[in-house]
């Protein structure tokens, strides 16, 4: 039997040991190790997707135990998905880091490697306990992230999501407890099989727990205080990492947990899908108005990552199947427009030695290059016509239309023109004369294999979110299995039954 | 998934796509002699961004499906925005674009929503018209064409955003941006109230456009009435109207391009445009005056120019009632307001003490090549392949055209000059008011958010409220459930 | 009977975690207060473990019936757990020393503000 | 924020915390234990599967022992996070000690001392214990020598970079253990199943690779609080 979805995990795993040791050893033996280390992981998972795709999702029980005995590792479309953000994320991740020298951070490989290993685990888990581990480790490696520059400002939102995160994990472990009560198993296709033995009044506190838990790591309105600052605190190429893949795994922990454990696809779930809809909406209004009024780049980017979360909640609320696999479908663009702009905004910053929007007077005119990547995935990101970014969300927008939903529609049609406004807001200064090239301080002067490098990086996320719209429709169908997938789990459960003892 | 596909327009809209391009051309090649920055950074910056605005125009005409319709709407939209502010120095520039792009966003917004409720009624995302123009899909497009084709509420865009431009780009913004709406406004509308509210614009920027005395503002409030014309063609039911619409806008853009290259020119020799410090130009620019006088007749639709041709197509289209009596007033006031602009900018005596050179060679071919196709069109209008027969030069027609224009003159002379040439009060700034309320919304979010609910109360107010969410969700979930 | 008693032990457990977390001014303190709430949670799962009569889940051939050894592994995985974040926790505090001079979290928030 | 001010927020925490509280009550207090479940197989098979007395050892080192590699990965990221946090700093080599009187009394019983931790990882799998606990108590252990003789002298016995070394290296060792399962082809972490010996249930020497897990774990565990510790001491940049 392969084992590669248990290779998945442990490959990066190895490497992010090796790296820390290899931190004694020559500069040259430690470069070559990671080097090896983040080729491996994408290789992996290109394997396993090819596998998955060809002969339908892949079942692993670890440490030879049947079903509900030890722990399962499932891989469906759903998780083939999130496995490709995760896998280009952290590829592009390193490139990017080896050339634009912040690879110097002592151990930021050390964490990139754990970072993978733990959402590549989060990603295949089939058991809900391994599903918690996986992400506290997320969370701890993040914590280390946005405190990893030790200023002033870091160091405080590091503290501050570290105390969210520590109530999200609470809340979360409360729910795993009262579900292992309740059904006897951890395994998920077990208790989604028992979920009814579960009084009413439980049940739903359940439901929220883990909707409230990994809202506040996706950025739920009112649970989101704590992304703009921890964004700002780390440095771009975290922020990117996390807007682009960390909360993709909130998301799809929330999507495996809500649609395959707890069964949202049943009966009574009208309300959870008109209460989603409804949180959908604010984050919209909260994060595009959030953005507007925000003068920090990265904070202003942190706040549009919120309203994005708002439109795949959105897709999410609509109850159709169409408006699923939309929202898994914006999920998988977000990731690429918004690494895009987070790198890119990365050279004006250094360019400008702040992150203060109105200093960014003419960086069109310093940096042109990436000053057109950057305006290729704004308008990706807003939505405009040809782009991804317009695909997916005209698909929600056709869901939520299906379904004679009219005011997230609205929602959606003023959060593009909001968001249009606070990005063009930059082009305006982009594109005028910087006055005060006087003051002395010249901005980070990059050497030209950096700019080369990065450049590489970007050019391939803004290929994508161009080229989005043309790619053939059995790239969508994808989305489509996903979707159906979660809504009916009678079919994930008999996979994971199979081999189980009865 | 959504491939954005195109076709060849046929008939009179081929037309339309050919003078986009020629005109596209050729207000390049008036931009390039104009403005100064060649090829510079901030040359090449602003000559992309002219191309897109050309391409944007063109995308627009060739969709075949509402998706690249959008497309071409979306590109007008940013590449005007980067014009006006890649080629002006002066301060209000930025500001007017931050208008120009919201207003053509909320356009564009509105544009997506109506499609996709217009997707969804018919399955199909072909240019069809929205059949019962009453649902929502024909409200939110209809908004659209009336936002980016300046309808009289909504045109503060237009008025101050193509002044703000610099004068070498006035032309080339002019012929694209409100004419892609009309089109839009034939292929997906056909709404009975389109005819009014053209008539509406048409007399309303005329009134106003007597009161500017900027040279170039004037102009604007002239595309708003003139776009109004062609809304009365497009609106009126039927092949005819639809195709008296389509050639008033095939003309419309030579003899506007033509005004604003005159004035151009002006501002480009002597670097003022305020009518009230302009005169005697007449001596020392004379092929100049002579364009700016083909292009104000045509305008104003003295016979045997382009303008009479298409506006007599549209009174034959509207038939007599309410909407040709409109239009004889309207063609009336626009006599009267380019008598005005030739009288203060090339008649009137004004002792000079420096000698003003005649414009440069380039833009002096560009603006020939224009006069002679308004001409043209005026005295040969069977020429033009696709146009219904018509007998333009009877007694009664050219009668009616004249009328107006005698009465123009003859007011001009009783009290034109003391009337129309004083200093009036700047009249009603929009975007004065949307920076005053953007900066009054920031310091009052910023206040709200940043310093009290902030730095006064620590994170662990915001754990509180996170809680209450949790709670409360809880507590709803368990009655509900 | 001593099953819904421990759940109730637990929850007020976790309040009193939570109390601290909210009200304390010193970080310190907000960690301590954390390390509670967590170890409310380990309480919880014990309490779930506990069947009538049961004793520890270590095998030996007179003891029939056993507490469920499950909730067991899952209290020392999260209790591992808590330590990390709190190991952590605490690094950032002393971090935060360095740079504020000051544990309190008004004073830190004011010279941020 | 005035005194008033803090009253009122203090009344607010209260009134949410006994909404957080009620609506906990609602969820937990009517769980009834449900019918069959896995720990019944557990406890009927555990014993005769893994070989292991500690069924809470069997299940955290053999049923679900992903759990546990994903928990000890943990420990790592946190002690590497502290290291990130803390470095700049040199450590200084102070003198500081405790009293005459805690330094002879330590001196004398310290080799005693090791017998618990020791006898706590080997027998994980027999009495009640394992690779977590042994591990702490052997870091105490570690940690009691620095406070009581000052780093100056713990230091050049246990340097930071010995620690680094033997958690990093127990780390990998805890993975390959798991990848004998892979190379045997019954699944990653596989015991029993991959060929390690299953001995009889009660002797030292049995159920598989539980003590070999244990006696890795106490050591990345243990390494682990003592770096923490050391980190923790560096004096700012």
């Amino acid at each position: 039997m392969s084992h590669l979805p248990v290779l998945v995990i442990v490959i990066p795993l190895i490497f992010a040991f090796l790296s820390s040791l290899a931190g004694f050893w020559p500069s040259a033996v430690r470069r070559g190790i990671v080097g090896v280390g983040f080729l491996l992981h994408p290789l992996c998972v290109v394997l396993l997707v090819s596998r998955m795709l060809i002969r339908g999702p892949l079942l692993y029980e670890v440490g030879g135990w049947a079903a509900p005995l030890g722990i399962m590792l499932l891989v469906d479309e759903l998780s083939v998905i999130f496995l490709c953000i995760l896998a280009l994320g952290m590829f592009f991740a390193f490139l990017y880091s080896f050339s634009t020298g912040t690879a110097r951070q002592e151990k930021l490989h050390v964490f990139f490697f754990l970072l993978t290993a733990s959402i590549s685990g989060q990603m295949v888990a089939g058991d809900i306990f391994n599903l918690f581990v996986f992400l506290e480790l997320t969370t701890v490696v993040s914590i280390a992230l946005v405190a990893l520059k030790k200023k002033r400002r870091p160091v405080i939102s590091a503290f501050v999501y570290m105390v969210y995160a520590a109530i999200s994990s609470t809340l979360l472990l409360i729910a795993i407890a009262l579900l292992y009560n309740a059904t006897g198993t951890l395994t998920m296709a077990h208790i989604a099989q028992r979920i009814s033995y579960m009084p009413p009044a439980s049940y739903a506190v359940v439901l929220v727990s883990v909707v409230i838990s990994l809202g506040i790591k996706i950025g739920l309105v009112p649970l989101h205080f704590w992304q703009a600052d921890a964004y700002d605190g780390a440095g771009s190429t975290v922020a990117g990492i996390f807007s682009g893949v960390v909360m993709k795994a909130g998301v799809y922990a929330l999507l495996r947990l809500i649609f395959t454990v707890l069964g949202a696809g049943g009966a009574h779930s009208r309300l959870l899908f008109g209460f989603l809809l409804m949180a959908g909406c604010i984050n919209i209004a909260a994060g595009h108005i959030g953005a507007l009024f925000q003068l920090n780049l990265k904070k202003m980017l942190a706040f549009s990552s919120i309203a994005h979360a708002g439109y795949i909640f959105v897709g999410i609320g609509s109850g159709t199947a169409a408006g699923l696999a939309a929202a898994v479908f914006h999920a998988f663009n977000h990731f690429f427009l918004k690494t895009a702009l987070f790198w890119s905004g990365r050279f004006f910053i250094a360019g400008k030695r702040s992150s203060f929007i109105p200093r960014m007077r003419g960086i069109a005119v310093s940096f042109p290059a990436m000053f057109i990547m950057f305006f290729l995935s704004a308008l990706a990101i807003v939505g405009i016509p040809p782009t991804a970014g317009f695909a997916s969300k005209w698909l929600i927008a056709l869901a939520l239309q299906e379904r004679g939903l009219l005011l997230p529609l609205v929602f959606i049609a003023a959060g593009t023109v909001v968001s249009l406004w606070y990005y063009a807001r930059i082009f305006v200064l982009a594109v005028q004369h910087p006055h005060e090239t006087g003051n002395g301080i010249q901005g980070a002067r990059m050497t030209k294999r950096q700019a080369a490098g990065a450049l590489l990086v970007l050019m391939v996320l803004c290929l994508y979110s161009l080229s989005a719209a043309f790619f053939p429709q059995d790239f969508y169908s994808v989305f489509e299995a996903a979707a159906f997938r979660l809504r009916e789990p009678a079919e994930y459960m008999e996979i994971l039954l199979a081999g189980a003892l009865q | 998934m959504i491939r954005p596909s195109f076709a060849l327009p046929q008939g009179l809209e081929g037309i339309l796509l050919a003078v986009f391009i020629v005109m596209g051309v050729l207000s390049l090649v008036y931009a390039f002699s104009a403005y100064g920055y060649g090829f510079s950074r901030r040359g090449l910056l602003l000559n992309t961004a002219l191309l897109v605005h050309i391409l944007g125009g063109i995308t627009a005409l060739l969709a075949a499906d509402c998706i690249s319709l959008l497309v071409g709407w979306e590109l007008l939209a940013f590449s005007g925005f980067f014009i006006i502010v890649g080629s002006t120095e002066i301060r209000p520039g930025p500001r007017f674009a931050y208008e120009y792009i919201a207003f053509q966003i909320i356009a564009a917004a509105s544009l997506f929503t109506g499609i996709v409720i217009h997707y969804s009624a018919t399955q199909s995302l072909a240019l069809t018209v929205v059949s019962p123009a009453s649902t929502p899909a024909g409200v939110f497009i209809l908004f659209a064409v009336a936002l980016k084709t300046a309808a009289m509420p909504l045109h503060f865009w237009l008025v101050d955003s193509y002044p703000a431009a610099h004068f070498s780009v006035s032309p080339l913004l002019s012929v694209y941006g409100t004419k892609v709406g009309v089109y839009t406004a034939a292929r997906l509308l056909s709404v009975p109230v389109l005819p009014y509210l053209g008539a509406f614009m048409a007399l309303t920027g005329v009134l106003w456009a007597l009161r500017q005395h900027s040279a170039r503002k004037l102009l604007s409030y002239h595309i708003i009435s003139q776009v109004g014309y062609m809304l009365i063609g497009v609106g009126l039911a039927g092949e005819a109207g639809i195709n008296a619409g389509i050639f008033h806008a095939v003309n419309h853009i030579i003899y506007k391009a033509l005004l604003f290259m005159v004035i151009g020119a002006v501002i480009y020799r002597t670097g003022e445009e305020d009518l009230r410090r302009l005169g005697g130009l007449g001596r020392y620019m004379p092929l100049t005056f002579l364009f700016g006088v083909i292009a104000s007749a045509s305008i104003a639709g003295l016979p045997f120019f382009s303008g009479y041709t298409s506006k007599a197509l549209l009174k034959s289209a509207s038939g007599p009632g309410v909407l040709y009596w409109i239009m004889t007033i309207v063609s009336a006031g626009t006599g009267l307001s380019f008598i005005k602009l030739i009288y203060a900018v090339f008649l009137r005596p004004r002792p000079r003490n420096e000698r003003i050179a005649e414009a440069p060679a380039p833009m002096l071919a560009v603006m020939a090549g224009l006069a002679l196709c308004s001409v043209l069109t005026g005295v040969f209008p069977s020429r033009i392949p696709f146009l219904p027969e018509y007998r333009y030069y009877t007694a009664d027609r050219m009668l009616s055209a004249v009328l107006p224009l005698a009465a123009a003159s003859l007011m001009w002379l009783f009290f034109g000059r003391k009337l129309l040439l004083r200093d009036h009060s700047p009249g009603f700034q929009f975007s004065g008011l949307l920076s005053r309320l953007q900066g009054k919304g920031r310091l009052l979010l910023k206040s709200l958010v940043r310093e009290t609910l902030y730095s006064v109360t620590s994170f662990q107010v915001y754990i509180l409220v996170a809680l209450t969410a949790w709670a409360a969700t809880a507590v709803l979930f368990i009655l509900r459930m | 009977m001593i099953r819904e008693m421990s759940f109730v032990a637990a929850i007020s457990v976790f309040c009193i975690g939570l109390y601290c977390v909210l009200t304390d001014r010193n970080l310190i303190k907000i960690c301590v207060g954390l390390s509670i709430m967590e170890s409310s949670i380990v309480l919880l799962l014990v309490a779930i473990a506990y069947r009538e009569g049961g004793l520890a889940p270590v095998f030996s051939a007179e003891i029939e019936t056993y507490v469920d050894p499950v909730p067991h592994a899952l209290a020392l995985t999260a209790i591992v757990i808590g330590a990390g974040v709190t190991a952590v926790a605490l690094g950032l505090s002393v971090l935060i020393y360095r740079h504020f001079g000051t544990l309190n979290i008004d004073k830190i928030w004011r010279s941020l503000g | 924020m005035s005194r008033k001010g803090k009253r009122r927020q203090r009344w607010i925490v209260l009134g949410v915390l006994i909404c957080c509280a009620l609506v906990l009550g609602t969820a937990i207090l009517p769980m009834s234990v449900s019918a069959e479940r896995v720990s019944d197989h557990y406890i009927r098979y555990g014993v005769s599967e893994t070989a292991a007395l500690n069924l809470v050892s069997a299940v955290l080192l053999d049923y679900r022992s992903f759990d546990t590699l994903g928990e000890a990965t943990v420990i790592f990221a946190a002690v590497s996070a502290v290291s990130v946090l803390m470095s700049g700093g040199g450590l200084s080599r102070n003198r500081r000690t405790l009293s005459n009187l805690a330094r002879c009394a330590v001196a004398n019983i310290y080799p005693v001392l090791w017998l618990f931790p020791l006898y706590v990882i080997l027998h994980g799998h027999l009495s009640p214990g394992g690779g977590f606990h042994g591990g702490v108590t052997m870091g105490v252990l570690l940690i009691m020598i620095s406070v009581l003789y000052g780093t100056a002298f713990s230091l050049p016995k246990l340097s930071l970079t010995a620690l680094s070394y033997t958690e990093y290296s127990s780390a990998l060792a805890f993975i390959l253990v798991g990848l004998a399962g892979v190379v045997h082809g019954s699944g990653f972490l596989s015991n029993i199943g991959a060929g390690f010996f299953k001995g009889s249930p009660g002797d030292l020497v049995s159920a598989g690779f539980l003590p070999l897990l244990n006696v890795i774990i106490g050591f990345k565990v243990a390494a682990g609080l003592v770096s923490i510790y050391y980190q923790l001491l560096r004096s700012g940049d």
